[in-house]
């Protein structure tokens, strides 16, 4: 089943094949550089990490790709569009959404309402329309509920639609926060650290998820502490240390720079 | 000139008495990130009691400031004591729950004690017995009395002594822990019931020392003199930088200042369009354009990352 | 139904409140409103207010008054409009719905304002003891009366003293944003202009500062003859003390709502020498003056301000119901807007509008700690 | 069918109300209901505000006062304009309802606490204006106020005329408005702009992330609580002939909070109930004063001290036994009820402030 969506490009209308590209991005707290001069490229379609160890900086980069920071220095462009310094709802309506650590969902609505919520910046229901309830308003937000069902299926939470998210187990609670970034039609779904504190169990099912997701045309951008994870699922991927990037390319080529061994192993 | 030192001193004095109340904000909200809408009415019950035992001592020969002493021993602990129920009964169970909920408790304490204080002492406002002297001193052309001396030293005092039991000592220690991080201050040992506890004592004993001061300064006490006053106050807070204990003092000053200056020269300024009738209306002012332009406050430290 | 139940409940609450009134015996009763703040800051004038209604009560009742050949009473219903203005209008409503005859109150101009509306839609005569602003009887109805001076009136004998008595050149104003006290001070302002004063300062403060170290500052660098301050006792005392502490010597000078026992006590010593006016003549002057003042005192303490004006405007309606025989308002309003008699604080009797004829207003000073009436 | 049943049992109850109220208690209490209907109104703008969009505002008479005066200014000799109150009453609501923006735009990147103080600032400086704008021009009447405001006309029929005594009148005229404020109140709240008011006072990080305007939709919500409380507020004007800024004060914004938060923070009817509530026992507490004197021979406790301590009490009390209200609605009850991680995710919503 592909994900219903609307607005979605045909993959033969795509000219560039580079969804995102990075320049130089820097960003310091408190006089301490968090991330400097930091580039990379992310292509259409691919699924592409990034790890690095504890305050490597990956957080902040994250932050910067989703608006809740702005970058001190560089750009980057989603399809050719400028969108450093964006705020955070600009960036999932130009296409950008994410899912969270901590898992933020809107825990005390019910699941179907968490992905309908996700369906606000593709709709354009008015007050004026609510209140009247006119045809357009009823048959758009028909729209949204048959959209959210569908999510719901997708991620294959159909059953729990109407259960409260706080009461969802752990792993559902993960799908649900996808189900709901995908409600907002991304070009690039970035998830931060998706399998933490899953068993393995529920990683295995996350990792066809986000197989099944890529392969219906969404470009996933994932943070990782989970090696073993990425280098499974990815096709690309970018290690970061101390704000600085050390190493890119294909996981096997990353696996045996000598840069990222020390890094990981913390020889100085 | 002499005007312009008068109104000076006015609000010298007026803003050390913001100071120290706002101390008692900047207090709470540095340990719990709450703002104890009470604080106010705590100052309220500290000037009735300290009134009420000067009444009863004003015939008593004791010398002034004796008197005016034992009514803030008896204010002290009465104030303490009401800190301490308030924290407990309504601000503790809440400590987990979502923002709103303590906020209105907080509220609905503040007209509790408020109509507790009019059913003890009445709807009518009290006169304070005079029982310091009233000569003034001159200085340059203006002139300052004794008490308004008294509350500016005592308010300094008070802030110096509260910034150094903070900085060295161990429940200063303990303070600051708990209000950087409270789980990690369980972690090292740190009871944040007792420290909680302690910061709403240690705020309401201030409060107590400001009712006295005020209490005795304008000669008059009511039961809803210390809503407007903790608003203000709490105004103060934010202006110097709300969980700074420097802040608290200098926004207090600025914040009187402001006031004296603004009911006194507004009206030559305007050429008579805005006068002291807006002088409620500067304390909002400043703290939306404080929050505006700067939420952290004057000396307060930078809160999350600005671009 | 879950809508119905609350609903419900809220219906059967109300049916509980209603508490069967029951007519004392078999006498001809009639019911007089009276209405002021008896809860809130103001309540100390207040219940001076509804005090003074008893104590005419009382003497009309022990009087043993005949009304159309049968013998009349007067009950007293008191209301409490907290001096807020949507309360006022429920409590006048009340009062209507309960039949009353005619209505001593309310207390405040902002009060009396939204409430006569109702008192004239039910044509029942309605009579202030204490609301000054001239909007009161302005308005147009038949039913509006008033046994105090208006600011006007007042503002002009204040003035008046001001410029020709203590002659000031330069004055200060002070008021408190209320509507009586801008109301006053307005009027004031106005006369004293008139009278050859420059107003070298107008300051504003509110009904519950009690810090004026500012506005007193300024004024004194503009060192007037006088400040005139209108506003309530509970800022008049504090007031008259910040400026004696600031050095200020001049003549200091309220209103009404300054003129009370609670001023002296506020300002303490400081309060000697201040001057204040207050609608009509000195009770000591007046025929049954000492005695209202005996009677008053032995029974509720001490007179705080506008207790003789409730007492005089209970006397006037019962006196109009008297000369008209009869106690429907329809038959005595007339009779009332022509009244003339003799009350405890002067001569009674209205103009056109309802307003005092020939108002007097005197001037007190305080001598030795009390207010003693001026020659 | 058994809904239409239902719906007639109410809507005859609804207006047999006034005057099953009126034979058996007196006019004087089919006014007090009249005054219920314009809290609930009032109550029910604020729940947008409060209950919906979870933004604690403590200066919501200001709302009520403009849009009072607004129908004073434009109806009465003061200016010479008597223009119809169907005109009047849109302007004094969007008037509200542009304050409300004027409020909300720079105050809404706040946190919670702060955006509490902020507004109740907010309302103390539109009543100090208001008592101010008086000089050098005479703008709002200063704190005489402003009377002989003219009564709602439908047509040639002033409602303060009979047929008809004008507390019965009102009361469909404002029955008519409560309802149509109480649809209004339901149908957002189940709509696009609803969802993200929820959205936002569950989580505004990640409505923000989800594509939610949070800013634009806060000021929304500001906006269309602010209009309701301008409606109520002319309503007030056109039925009481008398605005001043005595009727504006900060104890009113705390008893419509309470109504809001009494009643079931976010449930329109337990707000509504809430409303009712309160603006029906402080009068029932009237008679409690006459009870005391026949019990005790004198008033032990005054009722009006009773009423605010009444007030005080509740506020705390509901906190903490029932923080979701009398009333709760069922997800709400949940939420408040959850202490924990909602309490976690507020404390820790710091981010770039500069937004």
């Amino acid at each position: 089943m592909a994900i219903p969506q609307n607005t979605r490009t045909p993959a033969s209308m795509m000219q560039d094949a580079k969804l995102l590209e990075a320049h130089d991005i820097g960003r310091t707290f408190g006089g301490l550089a968090a991330l400097s001069g930091v580039s990379l490229t992310i292509n259409r379609g691919e699924i592409y990490a990034l790890i690095g160890p504890n305050g490597a900086g990956k957080t902040t980069l994250f932050n910067i790709l989703t608006g809740i920071y702005k970058p001190d220095s560089g750009n980057f462009r989603l399809e050719g569009v400028e969108m450093a310094g964006k705020k955070p709802s600009e960036m999932a309506k130009s296409g950008i959404s994410r899912t969270f650590q901590n898992i933020r969902l809107f825990a005390n609505m019910s699941a179907i309402e968490n992905v309908m919520v996700g369906r606000h910046c593709r709709t354009s229901g008015s007050v004026l329309g609510a209140i009247l309830g006119n045809s357009r308003t009823r048959a758009e937000e028909k729209a949204i509920a048959e959209n959210a069902k569908h999510l719901l299926d997708y991620v294959g939470l159909s059953k729990h639609a109407h259960m409260l998210a706080r009461n969802l187990s752990y792993g559902d609670q993960r799908r649900l926060e996808i189900a709901r970034a995908l409600a907002t039609e991304p070009k690039l779904l970035a998830l931060d650290e998706p399998a933490a504190g899953m068993n393995p169990l529920e990683t295995d099912s996350l990792k066809i998820l986000l197989e099944t997701i890529r392969r219906d045309g969404v470009t996933l951008l994932l943070i990782e502490h989970d090696v073993k994870l990425v280098m499974g699922i990815c096709d690309r991927l970018a290690v970061l240390n101390f704000g600085k990037k050390i190493a890119e390319g294909v996981p096997s080529q990353v696996c045996s720079n000598p840069l990222v061994i020390e890094a990981y192993l913390g020889v100085s | 000139m002499d005007i312009f030192l008068q109104q000076l001193i006015n609000g010298i004095v007026l803003g050390s008495i913001y100071s120290l109340v706002a101390l008692g904000y900047t207090l709470v909200y540095g340990i719990m990130g709450l703002i104890n809408f009470a604080h106010g009415d705590i100052v309220m019950v500290g000037a009735m009691v300290t009134l009420t035992v000067a009444r009863l001592l004003s015939d008593s020969g004791l010398p002034g400031p004796l008197v005016l002493g034992i009514g803030m021993l008896a204010a002290i602990p009465a104030c303490m004591a009401v800190g301490y129920l308030i924290e407990r009964i309504a601000y503790r169970p809440l400590r987990n729950a979502p923002r709103l909920a303590p906020l209105i408790t907080a509220i609905g304490v503040s007209i509790l004690l408020q109509n507790l204080a009019m059913m003890i002492w009445g709807r009518e406002y009290l006169s304070f017995p005079q029982i310091l002297p009233t000569q003034t001193m001159a200085v340059g052309g203006a002139s300052i009395s004794a008490i308004q001396i008294l509350i500016v030293a005592s308010s300094t005092i008070m802030m110096a002594g509260l910034s150094s039991l903070i900085r060295k000592t161990r429940l200063g220690n303990a303070m600051r822990a708990t209000a950087q991080n409270p789980e990690v201050a369980t972690l090292m040992g740190v009871n944040i019931n007792a420290i909680v506890s302690i910061t709403f004592v240690l705020g309401s004993a201030l409060a107590a020392v400001a009712g006295m001061m005020v209490s005795a300064y304008y000669g008059i006490a009511h039961y809803d003199m210390g809503f407007i006053l903790g608003l203000k106050a709490f105004t103060a807070a934010v202006l110097g930088g709300i969980g700074n204990i420097e802040g608290a003092m200098l926004g207090g000053l600025l914040l009187g200042i402001i006031e004296s200056m603004g009911a006194g020269y507004l009206g030559t300024l305007t050429g008579g369009v805005m006068g002291s009738n807006y002088q409620d209306v500067f304390a909002f002012f400043v703290l939306i354009l404080v929050l505006i332009f700067r939420p952290s406050g004057l000396l307060g430290e930078r809160v999350g990352e600005r671009p | 139904m879950t809508m119905l139940r609350p609903l419900l409940a809220a219906m059967a609450a109300i049916l509980l409140c209603s508490c069967a009134k029951q007519k004392p015996g078999s006498e001809f009763v009639v019911r007089i409103g009276s209405v002021a703040p008896l809860t809130g800051p103001q309540s100390h004038l207040g219940k001076d207010n509804d005090n003074g209604v008893r104590l005419a009560a009382d003497e009309i009742n022990a009087s043993g008054l005949v009304i159309g050949g049968k013998k009349m009473s007067v009950e007293v219903l008191s209301e409490d409009d907290q001096a807020d203005p949507r309360t006022a209008t429920i409590v006048a409503q009340k009062l209507v719905d309960e039949g009353v005859n005619g209505i001593v109150g309310h207390f405040n101009s902002g009060t009396s304002i939204p409430a006569s509306r109702i008192y004239s839609d039910a044509g029942i005569p309605q009579i202030s003891p204490s609301a000054t602003a001239t909007t009161y009887t302005g308005q147009g109805f038949e039913t509006t009366f008033r046994v105090v001076t208006n600011d006007r009136q007042q503002g002009e004998a204040l003035a008046k003293f001001a410029t020709d008595t203590l002659h000031a050149r330069t004055v200060a104003i002070i008021d408190d944003r209320t509507a009586y006290g801008q109301g006053i001070a307005d009027e004031f302002e106005k006369d004293a202009k008139a009278g050859g004063a420059a107003l070298v300062a107008h300051e504003f403060t509110s009904d519950h500062a009690t810090d004026f170290t500012a506005i007193l500052t300024s004024i004194k660098g503009k060192n007037p003859d006088l400040v005139f301050y209108g506003g309530m006792d509970a800022q008049a005392g504090p007031m008259m003390k910040q400026m004696r502490n600031l050095g200020m010597k001049m003549a200091f000078l309220g209103a009404d709502g300054s003129k009370s026992p609670e001023f002296i006590k506020l300002a303490g010593t400081a309060a000697e020498g201040a001057y204040a006016s207050a609608p009509g003549l000195p009770l000591e002057k007046m025929p049954g003056g000492k005695a209202f003042v005996e009677k008053f005192t032995a029974k509720y303490g001490k007179i705080q301000l506008y207790s003789p004006y409730s007492f005089d405007a209970t006397m006037a309606l019962v006196n109009a119901m008297k000369q008209a025989g009869s106690v429907d308002p329809a038959r005595y309003l007339p009779v009332l807007s022509r009244i003339r008699m003799d009350g405890v604080t002067g001569p009674i009797s209205f103009d056109r509008k309802g307003d005092i004829l020939h108002g007097a207003v005197t001037l007190y000073q305080v001598r030795n700690g009390s207010w003693t009436a001026l020659p | 069918m058994k809904k239409y049943l239902k719906l007639a049992a109410y809507a005859a109850l609804l207006l047999l109300l006034p005057f099953a109220t009126g034979l058996a208690l007196g006019k004087t209490w089919v006014r007090i209901l009249d005054f219920a209907l314009l809290y609930v109104m009032l109550a029910l703008g604020l729940n947008i505000v409060v209950g919906f969009a979870g933004l604690l505002d403590l200066g919501y008479v200001a709302f009520f006062a403009v849009g009072a005066y607004c129908y004073a200014l434009l109806a009465s000799p003061h200016f010479g304009l008597h223009l119809p109150f169907w005109m009047i009453l849109p302007i004094g609501a969007f008037a509200a309802g542009i304050f409300g923006m004027l409020l909300g735009a720079p105050t809404l990147r706040l946190r919670g606490d702060y955006l509490a103080i902020v507004t109740l600032g907010f309302g103390e400086i539109i009543r100090i204006f208001l008592n101010n704008l008086d000089t050098p021009y005479n703008i709002t009447g200063g704190p005489q106020g402003v009377d002989l405001i003219d009564p709602i006309r439908l047509g040639p029929f002033s409602l303060n005329q009979p047929p008809g005594h004008a507390v019965y009148s009102y009361y469909f005229l404002f029955l008519l408005f409560a309802l149509a404020t109480a649809f209004v109140s339901m149908r957002l709240q189940h709509s696009r702009i609803g969802r993200a008011w929820a959205a936002i006072r569950e989580d505004e990080i990640a409505a923000e992330a989800m594509g939610i305007d949070t800013r634009n939709v806060k000021l929304l919500a500001f906006a269309m609580g602010a209009s309701f409380g301008g409606l109520s507020g002319g309503l007030f004007a056109g039925f009481e002939g008398f605005v001043s800024p005595e009727s504006f004060t900060l104890t009113e914004s705390i008893m419509i909070l309470s109504m809001v938060v009494l009643g079931g923070m976010g449930h329109i009817r337990g707000v509504i109930f809430g409303a009712l509530l309160l603006s029906i026992l402080p009068e029932a507490l009237r008679y409690v004063g006459p009870l005391e004197q026949s019990l005790f021979g004198k008033i032990v406790v005054d009722p009006s001290s009773l009423r605010m301590l009444l007030f005080g009490l509740s506020l705390i009390l509901v906190m903490l036994l029932r923080p979701a209200g009398l009333w709760p609605s069922p997800a709400r009850k949940r939420e408040l009820l959850a202490h924990g991680d909602t309490a976690k995710h507020e404390n820790t919503g710091v981010y770039d402030a500069g937004r």
